[in-house]
């Protein structure tokens, strides 16, 4: 009982290590965060290298209408796409991809 | 705004269901709650009973057993209420989704409000969605 | 008293206890935040809360249930007005007790699990506090030569010196009530414990927001019960100092340890605060206090 | 006049129940016991209004009584040999042989060696006080009402027995006897004629738990009649000590009046008579017969187990304090009251029998009227004759009830009685009142128990230890009832198609009478002090208990104020309904974790999918406060309180 | 707040239970069937999700599995990270049960300084790994994250800050705090015979006595950081809850200990071809106990089956000897008390 007691002594009369996130004190993402991904289509040739080894089947790269479709709300943002891309096209930020009312895709076009 | 729609905006109550997820996105949910994140500033609790509940959580991508447990705990909460998926899976099934016993998303059983993505999703992602939901609820009528 | 008075002060306790109640949860909150290193809800979140459930659409699960939750209301208000016209206190707590056991009817009437546990766990909490709180009222009445509250005005003296093992055993019996650990049997706040809400499980919107309600009246009923422990004079600053400082006290007493079973609890409460007022009530008695 | 109406109130019960025993047609005798009860509830209401009065019948009467005396206690011998004969020897027929002789022996000696052949007069042979009238009253209006309500309860109860040859004559008859020996208990003050009666009572006792003739039935019959009969021995030498005293005398007015103190030989044959009151009213260690008598027909229980007979033994304490008052009698008596309100209250919590709650109830109640006849101050008394009042007509009404759900489920079990709210509103709804009748604040009994607070609330070790008796015990009170109550409403949130109630006029009626009595009295609680209780004390020579105003009552030490709460608690009833029209969509299932097999259904989905009915039950702690457990402490408790009974009479400490 | 759906079953005689009956079914997804469908290399983010707990636990023990059955050497610079990750999510895993379990007795406080304690770990979990739970970062043939120096040297300091939080707040008070022990000592006890005898592992084994750690086999870099399983052998929750505490300490150890024992080098190797026709098992000592992985290659890209054996799956007979005869307030502290997950026992 009375072990506890320091703590919250001292917690009631210490600043809250709340971070107070939408508003200040936010931490950043470390530099390596795996976030929202970005795909540079003027680098991409549509090789769908990166669909096929997508462990979530979020990208779909259509040949014949020259699209590249990615799911944001399917991904998993493992980054494999990331590191199989030949042309480096995928890159990823350290934000994560940010809720939303509707599950839209991305369609990409070069 | 009326202060009951205040009101509604300060004060939403969770309830958290797994709805077949790995557990990632249920322990961010959980870490939400606290020292670091503390979203109970929000007001938000996490209440564990559809009854008082005024967000429904999901996490998961659903399976055929769980659906049924899922939508009756979705009736079982009074108007108004809000449905936010979180994570990957529980908005499209995401990694499992050519496992056999899913469904692939939660809004294939219930109305869903707020999707988000992440696997797993991060506290900040969840309080983000929560405000989304909340937004909502300006408009509501009834 | 005139009866400008009278009417005044039940208006007053009756507009402002649940103000004051609503207040204290939300502090209550507040500091359990700060004491977890949190920043925790608006202070105000409370009112916040109960507005939001009383506009929410009525979910019902069986009438009875919505006669005893307005039963339960409706008499702690009775209760407190009781109070604030200076009544016997003993009738006060015995009208304390018939709100109790509304309480427990509402939740006993629904066949649901958790509603059903929590129903007879709140009963043995009752069981382990009732008898605690009447007995309270002994050696105050024999101090003021009476039961109405408008002796203990009337006493001249603070009853605190003399009766603080009485004092002791209504802090365990708050305690008990407040729902705090390590008596938060029959439901917590934090409602993901095995009976979830308990009592409270299968009410919803409105009517949970009157149960609500009627616990922060509750609350103020029995702080300023506590607080009549100091009423004099001079120091009647004291008698709202001393409540708050005891509800400080089990705010962190709550931070600080497990719940206990029930078994636990029934055993405690009638060993520990029983004896403590026997012993009151013969030291008075016996004219060594 | 006084003469007719205590023909009245005596003889015409005898005498009708005695007609009764030759009707065999089920209607004529329905109007014969329609028309008992009616002469019986008029005179009652005539007594109230004459007042006090003496009055001594001519001696011939003494002679009666003397020679009925001698028959009953014959009939006892008779029955418990033949049990002996044709059953062969057990605890409880030998047991009442022996107590038959040994208060009859006893008597028979004193009376011819002491009175040469001649009856022992005392004067007045009978007197009415207000003491009297309230129990008349409760006798004659309660007792008849359980009687018309037997009218269809033992028609239900034959059937569902299948029973070839009716045996309802016999048991209208010893019903009604009863109704008669209990007037006839109420108003003697010549301790024979006192003895007489009571024997009487113990012998419709004995007969009408024998009714169904079950070999269970037996058992607790005799049972019942060898534990009745330890109070006769008390009666007897009560009168043996009471005629050898200085006073010479038969009269209980002379004996009250002088009072142990200033008399202390008197001393022993006053705990003799308390003795008997601790019998008859089954108090602890004796308890067992009452609970055994649950197998009775419920309206005897009702009539006999708890609103009328078991009154007699509390009655006689409340009418013999004034004469202990003052000694360490009166002490002992406190403090053994509230270890029975205490034992019996834990007791009836691991009950799942709804009849046995009942009689554990009963018990502790009754010990609850003894402590107040202990602590024997004004206010004291006032409670406890209040509360005879108010136990007789909610416990009443408590046992019908329970009969009438008897009626329908066939159990009596409380588990059983789940969900009963919604299939039988009405009827559910009167037990829950009753109880809460039995439990909360604005009621009588309640009130009765805050004056009892109040008045035990005085200086001293003792008083500490009877209040904390006392408040212990109402904690457990609340205990059992809240919880039998919410077996009865508990049910699934959304019920399919119910059929209606039943309504069994003769049932609905008795009961709704007795909850409005319930009612009505509690709320005009002020008047009923003022008309009966107060002249009660008065003659009884105590103090002013209370005084009233706004109809509140107020002690020296508080007030209680009744009606405002009954606002209150009918605010709560109406308000729900007036405002909420629940609407079937707002109605919503149980939470079970999301796993309800659909909306409605008391189901749940579990072990490979299958549908799994919800079980739920009541909280009994059988294991740690069990019967079995508990009796191991509580029978000797009560043997030790019975030795200290007589230590402290014999050698009464200053 | 057990996050997880399991439902148990119980019969309840006023308030000790006399019968349980655990009923599931509500995680299964089908991983292992899905583990046949992918390719082989995918199925490490598929194992990784499993479970989001000791997720890299898994990812780790599915990728020795394949590299033992490509017989691939994995740069032993892989080997040590890969121990680093595996305690990191010890140490958040067991202090994510204490704060559970801290919570199911009430005590709310408790858990949340578990909770912020264990932010620390999942900070440095973001920042060697890229995300705070689900690491992501083994791959057949080795780790696709290297600790640099200046990393290794942040991440000592975090943990120094984490023992100075535990020492100060949590341990005290799972040490000496009298309500714990209330609730805790001498409740779900499980002998060493019927532990041995049911198959319980992990801490719930340790607990009761045995001295068996999967760790002990020397798997990822173990063999070099030595190792030593701790044991109480009072077999109560409380003795569980004490190896718990102990081993969040010890993890602590091993991660300092493997980062300066770590050599230079490449952190994986390229592994050409599918994994050949066969099978092989392999296990590895997840924060509740043994985790074991089947596999059976055919020569293609693809599985033929992927079984794996989860620790809760071994510790529930246990815990269904543990609950009857206990009260119904003590069910979820003894159910809590080994660790249930149901994500992986069910897949
Ligand atoms: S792998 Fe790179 S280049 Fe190929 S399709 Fe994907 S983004 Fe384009
Ligand atoms: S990050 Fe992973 S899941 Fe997302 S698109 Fe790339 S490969 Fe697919
Ligand atoms: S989204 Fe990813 S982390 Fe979240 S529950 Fe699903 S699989 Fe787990
Ligand atoms: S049993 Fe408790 S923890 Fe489990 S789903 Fe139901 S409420 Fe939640
Ligand atoms: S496979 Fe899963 S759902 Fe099917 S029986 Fe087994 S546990 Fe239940
Ligand atoms: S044991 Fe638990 S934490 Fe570990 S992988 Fe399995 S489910 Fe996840
Ligand atoms: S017992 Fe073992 S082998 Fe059999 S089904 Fe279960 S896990 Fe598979």
């Amino acid at each position: 009982m009375p072990w506890m007691l320091p703590t919250i002594w001292k917690n009631l009369f210490s600043r809250p290590v709340t971070r107070r996130y939408p508003f200040k004190d936010i931490r950043e993402p470390f530099s390596g965060y795996r976030g929202k991904l970005h795909f540079d289509m003027e680098k991409c040739n549509l090789c769908s290298a990166c669909a096929q080894l997508c462990p979530s089947n979020a990208i779909v790269v259509d040949k014949e209408a020259k699209t590249l479709k990615y799911n944001p709300f399917a991904c998993i943002y493992c980054a494999t796409c990331v590191e199989a891309c030949p042309r480096k096209a995928i890159t990823m930020d350290t934000h994560y991809s940010p809720p939303a009312t509707v599950k839209s895709e991305e369609t990409c076009r070069p | 705004m009326s202060i009951l729609t205040k009101s509604r905006i300060k004060s939403p109550w969770l309830l958290h269901y797994d709805c077949g997820g790995c557990n990632g996105c249920d322990i961010e949910v959980l870490a939400a709650l606290t020292p670091i994140y503390d979203i109970e500033r929000f007001g938000i609790v996490n209440i564990g009973n559809p009854k008082h509940a005024d967000v429904l959580l999901v996490t998961g991508p659903v399976n055929h057993r769980n659906k049924r447990v899922l939508r009756n705990l979705y009736e079982q909460m009074p108007e108004p209420k809000l449905v936010i998926a979180v994570g990957t899976c529980a908005c499209t099934g995401g990694i499992f989704y050519n496992c056999p016993n899913t469904l692939g998303g939660i809004d294939k059983i219930i109305p869903v409000d707020v999707y988000i993505p992440g696997c797993a999703v991060r506290p900040e992602a969840i309080i983000d969605a929560v405000v989304i939901a909340l937004g909502k609820l300006k408009e509501y009528k009834g | 008293m005139s009866t400008g008075w009278l009417v005044g002060s039940v208006v007053i306790a009756v507009i402002v206890a649940p103000l004051i109640g609503g207040l204290l949860r939300g502090i209550d909150r507040k500091l359990t935040a700060h004491m977890q290193g949190r920043i925790g809800p608006p202070i105000i979140q409370n009112f916040y809360d109960l507005i939001k459930l009383f506009g929410k659409k009525p979910m019902v699960a069986g009438k009875p249930q919505l006669v005893f939750a307005w039963g339960y209301l409706f008499l702690i208000i009775t209760a407190v007005v009781f109070f604030a016209l200076r009544q016997d206190l003993l009738v006060v707590l015995f009208i304390l007790g018939f709100a109790g056991v509304c309480l427990v009817l509402g939740a006993l009437s629904v066949k649901s699990p958790y509603s059903q546990l929590g129903g007879h766990r709140e009963l043995l909490q009752m069981l382990a506090y009732e008898p605690i709180l009447l007995l309270a009222v002994i050696p105050i009445a024999l101090k003021t030569g009476g039961f109405p509250i408008t002796n203990i005005f009337e006493y001249g003296q603070p009853l605190l010196p003399n009766l603080w093992l009485t004092f002791i055993a209504l802090v365990i019996v708050l305690d008990i009530v407040m729902k705090k650990s390590p008596f938060d049997i029959s439901s917590s706040e934090h409602a993901h414990q095995e009976i979830v809400r308990g009592v409270l499980t299968e009410y919803s919107g409105p009517y949970l927001a009157i149960i609500e309600l009627a616990h922060w009246y509750e609350l103020v009923l029995l702080l300023a019960i506590l607080g009549l422990f100091w009423i004099v004079g001079s120091l009647w600053w004291l008698s709202i100092l001393t409540p708050l400082a005891i509800w400080f006290i089990l705010l962190i007493t709550d931070n600080i340890c497990t719940r206990l079973t029930w078994s636990w609890m029934v055993k405690f409460a009638w060993g520990v605060g029983i004896s403590l007022i026997a012993l009151n009530i013969l030291v008075v008695n016996l004219g060594w206090m | 006049m006084v003469a007719i109406l205590l023909a009245l109130a005596i003889g015409f019960p005898i005498l009708t129940g005695v007609i009764c025993l030759g009707i065999k047609n089920h209607k004529a005798r329905a109007g014969v016991v329609s028309l008992t009860t009616l002469v019986l509830i008029v005179t009652s209401i005539l007594f109230l209004r004459q007042g006090s009065f003496p009055y001594s019948p001519p001696p011939t009467w003494d002679w009666v009584i003397l020679v009925l005396d001698y028959v009953i206690l014959a009939y006892f011998l008779f029955v418990a040999i033949r049990d002996f004969i044709q059953r062969g020897m057990s605890r409880h027929n030998v047991l009442a042989i022996i107590l038959t002789l040994a208060s009859g022996i006893p008597l028979a000696v004193f009376e011819f060696s002491k009175a040469g052949y001649l009856p022992l007069e005392a004067e007045p042979t009978l007197y009415i006080d207000h003491l009297s009238i309230v129990m008349c009253l409760i006798i004659s209006i309660i007792g008849s009402l359980i009687c018309v309500y037997a009218i269809r309860y033992m028609k239900d109860h034959e059937e569902h027995l299948h029973v070839e040859k009716t045996n309802q004559p016999r048991f209208f008859f010893f019903m009604l006897i009863f109704l008669g020996a209990m007037n006839g208990l109420v108003f003697s003050n010549n301790l024979l004629w006192l003895a007489f009666f009571w024997e009487m009572t113990t012998l419709c006792c004995y007969a009408l738990i024998r009714h169904d003739e079950t070999p269970i039935a037996i058992t607790n019959a005799f049972r019942a009649l060898w534990m009745c009969l330890i109070g006769g021995v008390g009666f007897t030498l009560a009168i043996i000590f009471a005629w050898n005293s200085p006073l010479h005398t038969l009269s209980l007015m002379t004996i009250i009046e002088s009072g142990a103190v200033a008399c202390p030989v008197l001393l022993l044959p006053l705990a003799l008579l308390c003795l008997a009151g601790f019998t008859k009213s089954a108090q602890v260690p004796i308890q067992g017969w009452l609970l055994g008598a649950m197998v009775a027909p419920t309206p005897v229980s009702a009539l006999l187990h708890s609103s009328t007979m078991v009154n007699a033994g509390v009655y006689l304490l409340l009418r013999i304090a004034p004469g202990f008052q003052g000694t360490n009698l009166s002490t002992f008596v406190a403090v053994y009251g509230g270890t029975v309100f205490l034992v019996t209250s834990i007791l009836a919590i691991s009950q799942s029998e709804g009849k046995r709650v009942l009689a554990y109830s009963t018990i502790g109640n009754l010990g609850l009227i003894i402590l107040c006849a202990g602590i024997n101050t004004p206010l004291a008394i006032a409670c406890g004759i209040m509360l005879i009042i108010f136990h007789a007509i909610s416990k009443g009404l408590l046992f019908l009830c329970a009969g009438a759900i008897e009626s329908h489920i066939w159990s009596r079990n409380i588990e059983d009685m789940e969900g009963l709210a919604a299939r039988l509103p009405i009827l559910a709804g009167i037990t829950i009142a009753g109880m809460l009748s039995m439990l909360v604040a604005p009621f009588g009994v309640l009130i009765t128990k805050w004056g009892a607070m109040e008045a035990a609330s005085g200086i001293g070790v003792w008083s500490t230890l009877v209040v904390i008796l006392l408040m212990a015990g109402s904690g457990a009170t609340t205990v059992f009832w809240t919880k039998w109550a919410g077996r009865l409403l508990c049910h699934s949130p959304l019920p399919g198609p119910r059929k209606p109630e039943p309504i069994i006029p003769l049932y609905h009626g008795v009961l709704i009478l007795l909850i409005a009595c319930a009612v009505v009295f509690s709320i005009l609680i002020t008047p009923i002090y003022n008309g009966v209780v107060a002249p009660a004390l008065a003659e009884a020579g105590y103090g002013v208990a209370f005084t009233t105003g706004h109809w509140f009552l107020k002690s020296p030490i508080g007030i209680f104020a009744a009606w405002p709460i009954f606002v209150v608690v009918a605010l709560a009833l109406i308000i729900p309904s007036l405002r909420i029209r629940t609407k079937p969509e707002e109605s919503q299932a149980a939470y079970m974790c999301g796993e309800n097999v659909e909306m409605g259904a008391d189901e749940f989905v579990a072990v490979a999918d299958e549908r799994t009915p919800l079980k739920t039950g009541g909280f009994y702690v059988e294991t740690a406060l069990g019967e079995k457990n508990l009796n191991r402490f509580v029978i000797p408790i009560g043997i030790v309180f019975l030795i200290v009974l007589f230590a402290i009479s014999v050698f009464p400490l200053p | 707040m057990l996050p997880e759906p399991i439902h148990l079953k119980l019969e309840l005689e006023d308030e000790t239970v006399v019968g349980v009956t655990p009923i599931i079914g509500y995680i299964y997804r089908g991983i292992e069937k899905a583990g046949e469908l992918n390719p082989f290399r995918n199925n490490v983010f598929l194992v990784e999700r499993i479970c989001g707990i000791c997720s890299f636990t898994h990812a780790l023990c599915y990728c020795e599995a394949v590299e033992k059955l490509m017989q691939v050497e994995v740069p032993p610079r892989a080997r040590f990270i890969r121990l680093c990750w595996s305690e990191l999510s010890r140490i958040h895993s067991h202090l994510l049960w204490l704060g559970l379990f801290a919570d199911a007795m009430g005590f709310e406080s408790l858990f949340m300084q578990c909770w912020r304690a264990r932010e620390i770990i999942l900070d440095i979990s973001e920042m060697t790994a890229g995300h705070r739970i689900i690491q992501s970062t083994s791959i057949i043939g080795g780790i696709r994250r290297d600790i640099d120096k200046e990393m290794a040297k942040e991440v000592e300091h975090k943990l120094s800050d984490f023992k100075e939080l535990m020492d100060n707040t949590v341990s005290p008070t799972v040490y000496n705090d009298p309500t714990i022990k209330r609730r805790t000592v001498g409740k779900g006890m499980l002998s060493k015979e019927q532990a041995n005898l049911l198959g319980a592992v992990g801490p719930i084994l340790r607990g009761s006595g045995v001295p068996l750690d999967i760790r002990q086999t020397g798997y990822a870099a173990y063999k070099e950081t030595g190792f030593e399983p701790i044991v109480e052998s009072d077999g109560d929750c409380y003795a569980r809850t004490i190896v718990r505490l102990r081993e969040i300490y010890q993890s602590r150890e091993l991660i300092l200990k493997a980062l300066s024992l770590m050599p230079e080098g490449d952190i994986s190797v390229t592994v050409r071809g599918n994994p050949p026709e066969g099978e092989m098992i392999h296990r590895a000592e997840q924060p509740r106990g043994e985790v074991v992985y089947y596999i059976k290659g055919n020569g293609t890209r693809n599985l033929d089956r992927l079984r794996v054996r989860t620790p809760t799956f071994a510790n529930i007979p246990p815990l269904l000897t543990m609950l009857p005869g206990c009260e119904l307030a003590d069910v979820p502290v003894i159910t809590l008390s080994i660790d249930p997950c149901i994500a992986c026992t069910e897949r």
